[in-house]
């Protein structure tokens, strides 16, 4: 792989000399038009950054577009009559949307791209709450657990209201939580829900009684400004980390896998769409670690890239 | 009302009603304007001097709401006859208003704005017209060195000749002139008089004016006008020396308006 | 009679109405300030964040993921083909509109009826405007989120603007002017495109380049219409995607909890902006200054 | 002047003016055809609004098929993405009226005064200063303001308000009055700049103070001017987006308290968008719910600041 | 050029330049304003008639970038003195204007204002003073049924005597009219002449008019400006049967102005 110097050279050097001569190595280099993505906002940085990529080393007149309303929104969009090429999802695809794309005549392949842990963070002068068990984090979320105070947990935390937090409904973080950790059960009234991680984080870095919990990617780039929670699953509190939300890493509880999903129609009919596909699961692993998510297994991706492979 | 006119009518108004909505401001005019003289148009603030002026060349009806009954023609064409358009009408009759108003255009572009939209565009034809138009306007020797300079330039004086001279140039059959100088200086004034009584010659005149002194010097017939009734019409040595009208008299010596 | 009345005698309540009146002048002051200190810390804050960050590859360069290498050319390019949709269009329609209502409309009922509608239209939020461009012209007209949705979507938003700014400065067109024009037969076209449009063009320029900075500067109907997080290539037409300066400002804000320094990014970016509109309004101060010293 | 020119011009002037008139059909047709163009190019504002109405009452028509009317405005929970999804419009109701109420409250005074000290204590000099300088704050795009809400006016009302979540009502309220100050300032100025000067001097030469002149005489002789000029900035603040997206979260919250988070009505079409709405599903008719009863705000009170106005200038 | 004067003084002044910016509007101007006495002030327009007027209560200094060297003694006391606030004299001294100026409100807040600005809310005694202004000013009759509805219902003749009701209702020394009546028709500005002649013993009052049968008709003195110099001041009738100075006689006789 290049470095990112070696790259930055290549920008500078390619820009003076336009269009006609697209810089790669790749045998069907004349590729062209657009590749449109939406859906997850977790999955966003580690697709944008592919994508970026992919257009910087491989095809240049390619235009890879992603966009982040998340999950839900995104599969709102990719579910419809010439909709959007992929679809980022934190979470699995439902049967109803499976159903509705089945009605559309439109074949979904599901890509799985990295193991993102789920984070719960607290703030930087929160002193006590960080080793949990994931029954009082649950406790926290949960409607009708009781738990209101800090010290409904543990008599010895202060006396002070926790203000739980998490992503909207739009996002498959959310309904990733709901299903799997709360296993369907409301979230307690009093829970803030955001459309932007940014405001998640903001809002617990600067309150003293905040928790959320989003991917681990974006603890990682706040790490300056938050705390993780270190779940105690039962064999000593854990730290997320790259390494402990892997497969079988310790955090593997609370890791799930991101995905995304191909309209094989279109790729079938795009060239430029089934290409970014191949380079896209070629390259995960490559870039995973940068954006926080732990890569999947070679077999995995093998089995994807010969799928693909497969359309040519 | 009229008397013996040797010269020839150029307008002839007959029973002329005009009303500003429900306000009656023009009342049964009957008056003649006669080819190559300058007819001067007096009476007290409101009579309806400027009214009938405007009325001569429809500018009138710019205003909204306005009814007019009668007929007034021009050289024998009637000029509300609807396959007229008025624009035929003001094209042959120069109007000067009371506050002089140059186009924001160089001096030459004013004097030959009128010939522009008539559609003649002949440079070597434009400036021959906007020389003797500049010329007949006694304007040409104070301008002839700045002519595409801006007509703001000019002093209120000046703007006002070049007003006459932006009218002379396409040539006009009257020119309605409303109370040409009473934003002048006194200088100013007499220089347009001096320009009205050089031009008369060449082309019919209608001035309205307040000022009894300037109608008597420069007009040859006075029509006097009183709450938007014509009270006479007449030789303006007759109408200032020898009134018909004891209205008149009372007028012209200042016991009313 | 009434000696009572003789100032010396309320002179002590003299003096605490001058003293009122001191105090108030001065806390009328302190207010007039308020605003201009806030503009102040807003504008030394997006400065000492965001100057270091500009520099020529950033003017230059492409949106990338990776904040040393981000670069705004795209946002500057799409704001600029976007410009190049509503100002023709807005000039067309909104001179074209003022026109007719200032001079060919009769004042009357149908008059009343469509400034009416105007002026409410200019009281419409703009994310409204964006509902329309999006139902309208994104998917009705299927243009999709290119150039010419959002330029045709933010035309109609600063549309009510342009018309009233264009009707006050025809209306300024002495009267005079046009009557020497009627009098010398010119025919109303004739008219209008001789004296009063020209002398009413700064009056118009000045109002449609303010509205233009309205429109650069608006974001509201540009997410309703869906600007793509990430876009790399720079649009070349107005049938391309696009992206502008304040879109760029919103994302960069959200990212801005991703990395910190995309809020730097942010400020940087927001200073070309704040710059494009300090252009553009000095412009159009300075047109509206010689009419105004012309006349 | 030779004779010879007279003649010249007498038959080519006034001839050619006729010929060139006789040759000039087109032109007519042109003139006659002149206004009804125009009429098109005015009646497209007109069809905008049309345009607007439509778009949003036929979506919102299909709304109300799937969420009956009572439950969506008297609802007090806003759950769209729920599994048992409510739309009730009254949080972003309260949210948008807080927001604006807070923003009245920094605009009202601060606007109002400062037109005072423009109009009647200025002198020229400083004002033609000054009001330049507030007009510039009217032309800072609203994204700005968001961002200096988010990351400045929250953390500093912190310093005070230790409580204050990170995304507040409050803050953006503020920073939306910020920006309405110049609005209110500017047309509360022209109002009291219509005062004619002689009644400024009727007061003033009976021993008035500045204050006594602004207070007593300018300012009742301005009132429904100075009237409409608040309800134009409340009408400004309810639409204004940016801002309330970036600094009042996304929380649906029905609640008084303004250091909490809560949704405006222009925050949760902006939510739901997200990029693009897609069609078919409730949440993207409530969408056109949302913006009508936006509109239908909006509109209210620009018919108000115009009627109040209007009758403002029949005093004169 | 004063001569005997067996009243006293109110206002004095001496020495008085005013520029505005660079031009000189007052140039050293001495005169006196006697008690109870109607001091008439004439002059072709332009010559400093209301700037004088102006000067008297201060009010010329709300006009930017004007200068003011001189002397000018209220009762002795130095209206320029930096230690009495300007709305001091003003409250007393009133000023009537060319144009009426009621503000928009009621007849009897019209006339109450001035009274409630310095602090008197006594309802009866307020009554009481509202009704003796308007009788004084020779309006009571006609607007005591009506003392609640708005100013504007007035007649501009009426409008005027409002006005000066209103000065009348702070009692002040010195009542300064500025052209009152030049707006007025001839019934209403006879009306306030004979005001003026009622209240003159009473007040001090000092007018400016164009029109001289007016001065010569309500002025005890008068005093005649031209280019901003004082020419002469005298009582009225040596002023307008035996003037001193020529260019007074030229003025008064109309052979300029
Ligand atoms: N646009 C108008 N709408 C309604 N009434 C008008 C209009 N113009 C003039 N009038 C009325 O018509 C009457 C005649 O007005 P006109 O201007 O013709 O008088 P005039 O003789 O020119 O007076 P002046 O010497 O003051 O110019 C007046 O009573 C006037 O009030
Ligand atoms: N605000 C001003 N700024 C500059 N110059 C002024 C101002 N007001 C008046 N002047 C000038 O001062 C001179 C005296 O003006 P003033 O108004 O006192 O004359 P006046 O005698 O009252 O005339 P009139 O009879 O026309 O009212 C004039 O030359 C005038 O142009
Ligand atoms: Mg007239
Ligand atoms: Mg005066
Ligand atoms: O943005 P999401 O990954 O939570 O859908």
């Amino acid at each position: 792989a290049c470095s990112t110097d070696t790259k930055g050279n290549e920008i500078e050097d390619e820009k003076p000399k336009g269009q006609e001569t697209p810089k790669t190595t790749n045998e069907d280099s004349t590729l062209e038009g657009s590749v449109v993505i939406d859906g997850s906002g977790t999955v966003y940085p580690l697709m944008a950054r592919v994508a970026e990529e992919y257009m910087l080393t491989e095809q240049e007149n390619v235009s890879v577009e992603v966009s982040r309303a998340g999950t839900s929104a995104g599969f709102k969009k990719f579910l419809i009559e010439n909709g959007t090429d992929f679809n980022d999802a934190s979470r699995n695809i439902k049967d109803e949307e499976t159903a509705e794309a089945d009605s559309l005549g439109i074949e979904v392949k599901e890509l799985k791209v990295a193991l993102d842990g789920l984070t719960f963070v607290i703030n930087k002068d929160n002193d006590w709450a960080n080793e949990m068990t994931p029954e009082q984090l649950i406790s926290i979320f949960k409607a009708d657990s009781g738990i209101e105070k800090w010290s409904d947990i543990n008599s010895e935390w202060p006396d002070e209201a926790i203000n739980p937090m998490g992503p909207n409904e739009n996002h498959g973080t959310y309904e990733f939580f709901y299903e799997n950790i709360l296993n369907k059960e409301d979230l307690v009234s009093s829970v803030s829900l955001q459309q932007d991680y940014s405001t998640l984080v903001s809002l617990v870095s600067e309150d003293k009684n905040g928790i959320a919990f989003f991917g681990f990617g974006y603890y990682v780039n706040n790490k300056d400004k938050l705390n993780a929670v270190h779940v105690d699953f039962g064999s000593g509190p854990v730290e997320p980390s790259l390494d402990t939300i892997s497969e079988d890493g310790d955090y593997a509880n609370f890791t799930r896998p991101v995905f995304t999903y191909l309209n094989v129609n279109f790729a079938k009919e795009k060239p430029q769409v089934l290409d970014y596909a191949i380079y896209a699961v070629e390259n995960f692993n490559k870039f995973s670690g940068e954006s926080g998510f732990a890569p999947i297994s070679d077999a995995e991706a093998k089995e994807n890239l010969d799928f693909l492979n497969n359309l040519k | 009302m009229e008397n013996s006119n040797w010269k020839k009518p150029v307008y002839e108004t007959n029973g002329l009603n005009l009303w500003y909505g429900s306000s009656h401001a023009l009342k049964n005019i009957d008056l003649s304007i006669n080819e190559k003289e300058v007819t001067a148009i007096i009476g007290p603030s409101g009579c309806g001097k400027s009214t009938y002026l405007k009325t001569l060349n429809r500018m009138v009806e710019l205003i909204p709401d306005v009814n007019i009954s009668g007929s007034i023609t021009l050289k024998g064409e009637n000029i509300f006859d609807k396959s007229i358009p008025v624009e035929m009408i003001r094209s042959k009759v120069g109007m000067v208003f009371q506050k002089p108003n140059p186009f924001p255009k160089s001096i030459y572009e004013n004097v030959a704005f009128g010939l522009k939209i008539h559609g003649i565009r002949n440079k070597s034809l434009l400036d021959r017209i906007v020389e003797e138009s500049l010329q007949k306007a006694a304007l040409w020797d104070e301008v002839k060195d700045r002519l595409h300079k801006s007509a703001y330039g000019l002093s209120g004086g000046q703007q006002q000749r070049l007003c006459i001279a932006r009218c002379l140039a396409v040539d006009p059959e009257v020119i309605l002139m409303d109370e040409p100088t009473s934003a002048l200086d006194p200088v100013s004034t007499h220089k347009v008089e001096e320009l009205i009584n050089s031009i008369k010659n060449d082309v019919t005149i209608a001035i309205v004016t307040h000022n009894m002194q300037q109608a008597s010097r420069i007009s040859d017939r006075t029509a006097f006008f009183l709450n938007g009734e014509i009270i006479e019409c007449d030789q303006t040595t007759t109408i200032f020396n020898n009134p018909s009208d004891p209205l008149t008299n009372d007028y012209i010596n200042g016991r009313f308006g | 009679m009434m000696k009572e009345l003789r100032p010396h005698n309320f002179s002590r309540r003299t003096k605490l109405r001058l003293l009122l009146n001191h105090i108030a002048k001065t806390i009328f002051l302190l207010s007039t300030l308020f605003g201009i200190v806030v503009l102040s810390i807003l504008i030394y804050r997006v400065f000492s964040q965001g100057i270091g960050w500009i520099n020529l590859d950033f003017i230059t360069g492409k949106l990338s993921t990776r904040p040393e290498r981000a670069g705004i050319m795209g946002a500057i390019l799409g704001t600029f083909w976007l410009m190049l949709v509503v100002a023709p269009v807005t000039m067309f329609l909104g001179v074209g509109t003022a026109i007719y209502l200032e001079l060919y409309l009769k004042k009357g009922r149908l008059q009343g009826f469509i400034q009416t509608n105007i002026a409410n239209l200019a009281g419409v939020p703009s994310i409204v405007y964006g509902i329309l461009g999006l139902t309208v012209f994104s998917r009705v007209m299927n243009l999709g989120n290119v150039v010419l949705a959002g330029g045709l979507t933010m035309s109609l938003l600063i549309l009510p603007i342009v018309i009233v700014a264009s009707q006050e400065a025809i209306r300024a067109v002495p009267n005079p002017l046009s009557e020497a024009s009627f009098g010398m037969g010119a025919t109303k076209w004739q008219t209008i495109k001789h004296i009063v449009f020209p002398v009413a063009l700064p009056g118009i320029l000045t109002g449609a380049i303010l509205s233009l900075s309205r429109a650069i500067g608006e974001t509201a109907p540009l997410v309703v219409i869906g600007i793509p997080a990430l876009l790399m290539p720079f649009p070349g037409g107005i049938l391309d995607k696009f992206t502008v300066l304040p879109m760029q400002i919103y994302y960069w804000t959200l990212d801005s909890s991703l990395t910190a320094e995309y809020a730097n990014l942010a400020s940087a970016t927001i200073i070309v902006l704040l710059l494009v509109l300090l252009v553009l309004n000095t412009t159009a101060i300075i047109i509206r200054n010689k009419f105004q010293t012309s006349n | 002047m030779s004779i010879r020119s007279e003649l010249d011009r007498e038959i080519s002037v006034r001839n050619l003016i006729e010929q060139k008139r006789n040759s000039r059909s087109f032109n007519t047709l042109f003139e006659k055809a002149v206004p009804y163009f125009l009429f098109a190019i005015a009646a497209l504002s007109v069809l905008t609004t049309a345009g607007i109405i439509y778009t949003l009452l036929s979506e919102t028509i299909e709304f109300f098929k799937r969420v009956p009317l009572a439950d969506f405005l008297t609802g007090t929970v806003l759950k769209p993405l729920s599994q048992t999804p409510e739309f009730g419009i009254l949080p972003l109701v309260m949210g948008t009226i807080t927001s604006s109420l807070i923003a009245m409250v920094v605009a009202v005074p601060i606007g109002l005064m400062s037109a005072i000290y423009l109009s009647e204590y200025a002198s020229v000099k400083v004002r033609k200063t000054l009001k330049p300088l507030l007009e510039l704050l009217a032309g800072i795009p609203t994204i700005v303001y968001g961002f200096f809400a988010f990351t400045f006016v929250t953390p500093l009302l912190r310093e005070f308000i230790p409580q204050i979540q990170a995304t507040n009502i409050l803050s953006p309220g503020i920073v939306m009055g910020v920006m309405i100050i110049p609005m209110i300032a500017s047309l509360s100025e022209d109002a009291m700049s219509s005062v004619p000067n002689s009644m400024r001097e009727g007061s003033l030469a009976l021993g008035s103070t500045k204050l006594e002149v602004a207070v007593k005489v300018v300012i009742p002789a301005a009132l429904s001017g100075i009237i409409a000029s608040f309800i134009l900035g409340i009408s400004r603040a309810i639409g204004e987006t940016m801002i309330v997206t970036i600094a009042s979260g996304s929380t649906k919250n029905f609640t008084f308290d303004v250091t909490q988070s809560m949704q405006t009505m222009t925050a949760y079409i902006v939510e739901v968008t997200g990029g693009d709405a897609p069609a078919g599903s409730t949440i993207y008719y409530s969408l056109y719910a949302v913006a009508m009863t936006l509109f239908v705000f909006t509109l209210l009170m620009n018919l108000i600041a115009r009627t109040v106005s209007r009758k403002f200038r029949e005093e004169y």
